[in-house]
């Protein structure tokens, strides 16, 4: 696989009597467009700190590009982009000054890449900063964390204030990136929907914990959806098989299970329950409860 | 080429483009020696993500069916006759498999059902 | 009875319900006389709009395949045999569709897909 | 149809220089699931404010539930629930407390949805507004909006901040609401995804402008998705027919195209170009383009 971009082995962070981080261990390998998923408040804009070292494990281990975070340098930092869920700047300049005052940071600022990221956002670099909306903030943010080709890209909720058509370019940018400048991306959304068809891998935090860990087409292998309907008997209120991870009994003889596909027999299943199965697919939004479950256990 | 991915289908997007590659190649559609889009172009197309393209291409490879050469575009791999017919029964019959279940719950005998697909095939429904 | 829709495959809501009551009437799974879930039970199951819900609904009480009774809940309407059989025709052929179309661009003839689509009806693949 | 909830005639509001609305008519009925999409800064907001009366039109006229919304008296204002998109609270109280503050003005206050709301959304009662995070804010605002049983329930993006779990249940709550108390409701969102599952209706606004107002699944059947290989020759760089509405030219035989259902022939488009042609259906995402740029012309 390819280059080792952030390694946590039993990152733990506590803020006083609040456990935000427990017991993390991951090996994220580039390139790559990682999606972090989970609930509100399960860890993952402090897992994001915590990779670019704005925040420090409280206990065990966390290297970004090969570097323990506590002593990552400019030489790093400068291949890393950032952005925030709240973007701020500095409010006197312009758009446009502001990202040339960026620039002088960077040595490898693309001015190219600048003039299009701002014409596809739709941008204006004559605009005030300090008259930016939400949307725009955002979109000046994007455009400033990109600018510098960074190897690794960080978004945190980038794209909840952009309207679809800007959403559906961003993301299409952001396929285009990781192909360009071989870079990896790491993107916190709750909108599965975007997350589904730009990400190749999964990372899902539950209260702290790693709930998933793993290639979203691999997550989709791994469950499916068995829709049931009983032809002479009643089922039963519940089913003790091992491979049902979530049931809903709608009436006596139907019923809608969540399966892990690896121990799941259907032949068997509906030979014992004297039943029609219809096995479908799960998309992202289906699997996310029980990603999130499987982090509680 | 023509692709088409519903990336919240549920099924997993590589095994829909293995799918689709696979068929075109046993309908004739992609010929040996046919050039397949880059990562890049696909991904561009599609808004799909790249890591997953390259997947479903390497596992083609892997199963003989597209061939790379350095610094060139994949192309289809020239196959046997008796190679390609084999794969067309089998994706025809997968294809079959859901038309088939459905006779068996509208009450429809195989007879009935074999006859109304000739039909419809020979037939000049175009 | 046992729906299901994807609200985001294109397919207007309405009309994916319509055409699995439909179905279900055709295929003797749902039977003159049964009972339909309320609009308020099936909105709740799906997460879809029970407007969209309602429409459906009352197009199949216009076609006569449902009937509403005062303060009842609504159940399959008896129909005659022959009516049936038709619709159970009907609906396979339309399923046909797709499957036929694949056949031609595989180049697969209509004696051999409707032989192979028989056996599988008729074998012990169940 | 249903009850008239609002109508609005010629409806233009100007902000000094600005047209934010620019002749809107429309007239919405219930009870309904009515989507209000459009770009950024595309009025959404401004109409939602019209609605409710918080804005009066510069020119035209708006009704709300049978009236002028220059004359909107309590009377019909206790009959709307808001939860706008920035919520703000008297942040010296606790969560509880401003629940029960607010229900003094309501006569139909329900306690009862009101302690299931919170439960289901996982709001806690006892803790302080001032600490809430931006998405317990949303829920706090939403519990308070819809605890009243309001005929009129104004929702300005107020999903963003909900984590994917608390928004299925919130987007499943709208359609209890919508049945138990026939009410209608207005919900503006960029996640069309959550849109395209909960409403029945579409408003979209595009420059201040209507673009479009239909039932949702009435706009799936005007527009298809045509997919082209040419078999014999190429394809021509631009289609002239009138049905084509969108059309990209992926390589010389290869196109794929948006057609208006109305007046596309299909076997006379294969016969012409001598092509394969598939044709799929597309969802709010796909046509959300297409609207838009209705409202262009």
């Amino acid at each position: 696989m390819g280059e080792m971009i952030f390694e946590a082995s039993g990152l733990t962070k506590e803020f006083g009597e609040v456990t935000a981080l427990r017991d993390v261990s991951l090996s994220l390998r580039g390139p790559s467009i990682i999606g972090l998923i989970g609930r509100n408040a399960s860890g993952k804009t402090t897992l994001l700190r915590h990779i670019v070292g704005l925040q420090l494990p409280t206990r065990g281990q966390a290297r970004t590009l090969g570097v323990a975070t506590r002593s990552l340098q400019h030489e790093q930092l400068a291949r890393i982009g950032v952005v925030p869920d709240a973007p701020t700047f500095m409010r006197w300049m312009s758009v446009g000054e502001q990202l040339r005052y960026l620039s002088a940071f960077y040595p490898r600022w693309d001015m190219e890449r600048q003039s299009s990221l701002a014409g596809l956002l739709e941008l204006d670099l004559h605009a005030d900063v300090s008259g930016l909306s939400t949307g725009s903030a955002q979109k000046l943010a994007i455009v400033a964390a990109l600018c510098p080709r960074p190897d690794l890209i960080l978004l945190d909720e980038p794209v909840s204030n952009l309207d679809p058509i800007a959403r559906d370019q961003f993301l299409k940018l952001l396929l285009e990136i990781v192909q360009e400048d071989r870079a990896t991306i790491v993107i916190s959304s709750h909108v599965l929907h975007d997350i589904e068809s730009t990400v190749d891998w999964i990372v899902c935090l539950n209260n702290g914990t790693v709930a998933a860990d793993a290639a979203l087409d691999d997550l989709k292998d791994q469950y499916a959806e068995w829709r049931v309907l009983a032809r002479t008997r009643d089922l039963p209120d519940r089913f003790a098989d091992a491979f049902v991870v979530r049931q809903t009994v709608m009436e006596p003889r139907r019923a809608r299970l969540v399966v892990r596909t690896a121990g799941a027999d259907l032949r068997a299943f509906q030979a014992a329950h004297d039943a029609d199965v219809e096995a479908a697919p799960l998309n992202l939004q289906g699997l996310f409860p029980i990603l999130v479950d499987n982090g509680r256990h | 080429m023509l692709i088409t991915i519903d990336v919240h289908s549920g099924v997993p997007a590589y095994r829909q483009l293995l799918d689709q590659i696979r068929l075109q190649v046993a309908a004739g559609r992609l010929r040996p020696g046919d050039e397949i889009p880059s990562t890049r172009a696909l991904s561009a197309e599609l808004g799909l993500n790249p890591m997953t393209i390259s997947r479903a291409y390497a596992l083609l490879e892997e199963e003989g069916l597209l061939e790379r050469r350095p610094g060139l575009p994949l192309v289809v791999r020239a196959r046997s006759g008796a190679t390609s017919a084999t794969a067309r029964g089998a994706q025809f019959t997968r294809a079959l498999g859901p038309v088939a279940s459905m006779a068996r719950q509208l009450g429809i005998g195989g007879k009935e059902a074999g006859d109304a697909l000739r039909r419809l095939i020979d037939g000049n429904e175009r």
